[in-house]
């Protein structure tokens, strides 16, 4: 047999629960409690409201660039539901609704916004790591987070995320070959939103889905369609169970769409149509979902009027706590090191002798 | 002349060198139909067409190696990184290949290419969009590491240093991307690579500087002269590789006392080599030490204390004070 | 359709011509005129050969570290052989016998290893790019290449070499993904020698092929015995082909076998059975190709005793060439940048005194 | 006491923590069944298991990210690079992650990894394996940056690196490696990371130096003994970042004179942050510009002409004595 084709033994997939209209897959409807589909509504409708409001403040100069996760709220939603509370939680940027699940406070997305480093502050008992900037890099350490997982013992994964444009980065190759040789808990989530900046998913790669790249690793590819929370809950289950049994990693492709800008210092319209947007907006996981839960009785309009009302004062608390934060003119010189080196410490007398004779003083950081 | 931010002025830059040699291109992430993320290839697709205007993938160090093959087929890549916060992931390529083919191969292959990039901090952004890395690119042998000023020398040491038959590193001080508009001549301007220029005489003090620090150093300068009748000498040395050594050595002979200024940390930073450079050549003209007012030994504080690191007018008059007084 | 595998849209296949054991399959034997094949033959000799005595120059002192060849000489030679001269060949470090081919001399492979920049001079006439240290940086500047080649326009592809252990990095990722977005002419070729040092193929990635990897990024992949120069040529020519027509890139796992150590400066009795190379050794590719050559009637005694006197005489005339070559001790500095710098001037100056002033003259290079 | 070279002085400090402390980890292309293609990991895996002398595929980047990672679920990885020359494959996860997580969290993770690699020229190696990058890491905040120059302060150093709280680049000299012995004593031994030490006391001239260059500067100094009746001081850093600014002042202000020795690249060197702390504190004791005997602002030859690259004994001897002629 000189010639013959390649088998492949890795499983790739493709899966989907609910249909854009609404057409449910009961085989494949994860089993949910009500309690927690009225919560996970509430807090996807808060991570939506929360982006409104910081798109706002940042119009209104009172935050820095943002970069908007609407319409993507059900990719990082359903992830972080599948999840236990002391497994790891990787995000990149846009995992917005995840982290309001994880239970990071309102504020602190803020705070990183507006540019203080509180804006990293994990809240104590979650193992979560902080924003990642530098794109692809964090799957390397999500990566190794899910080696130490394996090490340590007692079942515990790591579910690190990337985006679409994120998976033609070194990092993101390296990261999930480790993950396959190890066979590594890990679950790489790609929030594939078809964008980076303005560069389409299809210029990317010329791969026709992010799944199949698990074919490299060796390791199985699941695409699910990222927009519908019951899938991205049904394969999230799926790949964590694995993981935790031993099973290795698994990548998993959350196909959604950006239907925001980038971040608010890009104009999307230079290089996308309106159309393609009008095209993705019934799609919008926030209304599809709210769809679903009404189907199943659990929202109506009081009860969503009392979920408004809720995460109208929750936000209103949050842009207070927000904007009362100080900030620490000599702190960043105090964290370099666990000890500051001699040196540090004469750079910091030399800036706080530098602080003290400016008079006035300089006036609180210009949050507002 | 047309009054340009350097954003422009840079842009026209491009074009020029675009329309001069059919081998110049650009590449780099989001440089064609966004025009890139600061716009400064405004236009170029539209003119030039997608293979001379190259949207890429989000992959720097491909960016890189992409440009170094072009360069072998005869091109003369212009590559954009996004920020130089993001150059690091192409820095083996740098390091490398980059900086070593011509020594390699004894010039057989050369790497014409100018790496441009957006340079320092000063706009308010999110972390890793505040770098000034250029010691770390000066140190490396074989590279000629520019950082323009204002618009009017940034057009004319980027056309310099995309006719430069070896690699550029090309930083762009966002904090000057837009913030003020210079007569930029209509004909194609040169500056020679590797020699800084003398932005305001001065006898009692040298101040050396460059990038975004200088207008914080002429402002400075201003002050020590009006509060202090003090005439400072300002230096802008428009590249860091090489170093204008001549220039720097000849005004600390004039003045005896010198201040370094730029935004990148302190230890071992270009503020070290200028005042190595001094010593080796001046010693017996110095009257002072040579002060360096820099960014602190730490990572660049989120923005809203940027600006608590970067040096201001203030830190640069009280180090020259105390260099005059000393 | 909820859940459905995904399908796969590029082509993955194995091919081998001429099987460890003599078998031939017709139907695939590639077109090669007899003169050739004898020349191939001569080529694959005199590079196992060159191999041989690098290494006893190096036992002796006479060469520095060296990095035999040794089993891989088919896959490099086969792939040489399907390029027109000025097609770009993007060697690693272990492709000699495709570098002879191509029109090296034998004394300059020797100045590589023996420390001599001359080792890296390209011959006048040949797009061929010097060895290549840092393992998998060469995937990128060889897609580059190959984009320009393509931009020219005039059918000109680019073969790029690399190792198993390079498929690691995150290198051959973005090179492999830029190439198949942009199309462009690259045939990428894996010698998959089952060893990366001390690192097993197997402990390398969790993907059962390299050649599968092709599938990250939507081109095609081919596996070929990289023992059968057969195979090898009839592979190469059929990806060349495509490139040169439009096509786009390929990627080929050579599968060989690493017979000798790592470099001489390894010891893989540390983590190797010497069972494992003794299996493979009947599938040398060396007697391999002799005993189709002999079936051809195209060896015998009398023409491999003429093929190996000239290899001797070659080789001898290559070692002489080799010892004779001197060291320009400032040469270094001269050829930083086009024109010197005042700093290098200095420094050359400064190093020409340091030079002038040693009593006694630094005897010449010690070579041997 | 044991007669060791610095490679089994090496070994024994991992094999030391490894057996103190079940969450360190050595992680890196074959440090495992090949134990290290210098040996420095010998007999860890025989020892401690794959799980924790762990064989690495080929990829720098991810060495260092899956050290970050397990550093953050209470592991203390020290992560082998093989070679300097290849730590650039890796040098966005230093910049971008390794050096600051501690500042970015504020304490909440940090990386108490050691990178470890081997280090500088003179062992006759091919392209890449001769480099002397120190710099480029010095220059980075939030990095300490450490040298060994023999095998007993290697042992103490790597002890402290492993213990630090914090990301250590641990270079070891390769020309040191097996060049020599020395007692290491059997009780583990510490030194303090950021101090150097007086490695000859003299009067007349301060020569500084670290890793491999103290073996040829302590030759220097005997020479300018012997030769010439000159007392060289020679000092030994053991770390480029922190500088022990205090030893290098103390020492010049007795002598008044310096010599800075290393071999990596001149241009924005460390010799250049040393020669600055000197004269921002000890200007007025210097009695003659400080020189720097260094490697060329090139690419480091290939092996036959490596030795004309690395200062030898004699370049610091013609330095030296120019200085004191002064
Ligand atoms: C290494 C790196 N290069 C460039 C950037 C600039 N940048 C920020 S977001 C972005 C696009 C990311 O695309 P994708 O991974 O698809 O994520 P998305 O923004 O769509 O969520 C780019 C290029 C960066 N942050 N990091
Ligand atoms: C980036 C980089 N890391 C490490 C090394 C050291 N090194 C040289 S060869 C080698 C193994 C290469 O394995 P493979 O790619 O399979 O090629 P082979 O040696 O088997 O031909 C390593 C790790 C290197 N040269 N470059
Ligand atoms: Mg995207
Ligand atoms: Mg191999």
């Amino acid at each position: 047999m000189p010639r013959e084709p390649l088998p492949i033994s890795t499983r790739l997939e493709t899966l989907s629960v609910l249909t854009a209209d609404g057409q449910l897959d009961r085989a494949l409807e994860p089993a949910v409690p009500h309690a927690d589909l009225r919560r996970l509504y509430k807090t996807m409708l808060a991570a939506r409201r929360l982006d409104e409001r910081c798109l706002m403040l940042q119009r209104q100069g009172r935050m820095g660039t943002y970069g908007p996760s609407k319409g993507q709220e059900a990719a990082s939603l359903g992830v972080a539901y599948a999840l236990e509370r002391d497994d790891w939680f990787v995000p990149t940027f846009r995992e917005l609704a995840g982290l309001l699940w994880r239970g990071w406070p309102m504020h602190t997305w803020m705070l990183y916004w507006g540019g203080h480093e509180a804006g990293n502050a994990v809240p104590p008992g979650l193992n979560d790591l902080p924003i990642c900037v530098p794109i692809a890099s964090q799957c390397q350490y999500g990566m190794g987070i899910a080696w130490g997982c394996k090490l340590r013992g007692g079942g515990r994964v790591c579910v690190a995320f990337c985006g679409d444009g994120g998976t033609s980065e070194g990092d993101f190759h390296e990261a999930l070959n480790f993950a396959g040789v190890y066979n590594l808990p890990l679950v790489m989530v790609v929030q594939n939103n078809h964008w980076a900046i303005s560069i389409p998913r299809s210029c990317q790669t010329r791969a026709a889905t992010i799944a199949q790249k698990a074919v490299a690793y060796g390791i199985d590819g699941l695409q699910v369609d990222g927009n519908d929370l019951l899938a991205v809950i049904a394969a999230t289950r799926e790949a964590v169970d694995k993981a935790r049994t031993g099973g290795g990693p698994t990548l998993i492709e959350a196909v959604t769409y950006r239907l925001s800008m980038h971040t608010t210092a890009d104009d999307p319209k230079k290089y996308r149509t309106d159309a393609e947007v009008r095209e993705w907006e019934p799609r919008d996981p926030l209304p599809r979902f709210r769809a679903y839960l009404q189907k199943k009785k659990l929202l109506d309009a009081k009860i969503e009027q009392v979920i408004e009302e809720e995460i109208t004062a929750e936000l209103e608390a949050a842009v207070r706590q927000y904007e009362q934060q100080t900030v620490d003119a000599t702190e960043f010189l105090r964290h370099v090191f666990a000890e500051p080196t001699p040196e540090l410490r004469a750079q910091l007398a030399e800036l706080e002798a530098h602080l003290a004779a400016r008079r006035p003083a300089r006036p609180p950081a210009p949050v507002s | 002349m047309a009054l340009l931010t350097m954003v422009k002025a840079l842009n026209l830059a491009l074009a020029e060198a675009m329309r001069a040699d059919p081998n110049v291109l650009v590449l780099g992430q989001d440089v064609g139909q966004d025009e890139g993320v600061f716009r400064v290839t405004e236009g170029l697709l539209q003119e030039f067409g997608p293979n001379r205007c190259i949207d890429t993938p989000l992959a720097e160090a491909a960016i890189l190696g992409a440009g170094i093959g072009l360069g072998f087929t005869g091109f003369r890549p212009v590559c954009e990184l996004q920020f130089d916060g993001f150059s690091f992931q192409a820095f083996h390529q740098t390091e490398n290949h980059v900086r070593r083919f011509r020594s390699r191969t004894r010039g057989r292959y050369t790497c014409p290419l100018v790496i441009r990039m957006p340079y320092g901090g000063g706009i308010r952004a999110i972390e890793h969009h505040s770098e000034a890395p250029e010691a770390t690119y000066a140190h490396l042998a074989g590279l000629k590491v520019v950082i323009p000023s204002g618009p009017r020398n940034a057009r004319a040491l980027l056309r310099a240093a995309i006719y430069d038959p070896d690699p550029v590193i090309f930083f762009e001080p966002k904090a000057v991307y837009r913030s003020f508009r210079e007569e930029v001549p209509d004909e194609p301007e040169t500056l020679p690579i590797g020699k800084g220029v003398v932005a305001r005489p001065g006898r009692d003090v040298t101040l050396i500087t460059y990038g975004a620090m200088l207008r914080v150093t002429l402002e400075a300068a201003e002050e020590l002269k009006d509060g202090h009748g003090i005439d400072a000498e300002v230096l802008d040395l428009l590249s860091v590789a090489p170093l204008d050594g001549e220039l720097i050595n000849a005004s600390v002979r004039r003045t005896g006392r010198a201040v370094v200024v730029h935004e990148a940390p302190r230890h071992c930073g270009v503020g070290a080599e200028i005042v190595a450079r001094i010593v080796e050549d001046s010693l017996v003209y110095l009257e002072a030490p040579v002060k360096r007012v820099t960014g602190y030994d730490a990572i660049i504080p989120y923005f809203q204390n940027e600006l608590t690191y970067l040096p201001d007018p203030a830190r640069v008059v009280r180090a020259t004070l105390e260099t005059v007084r000393f």
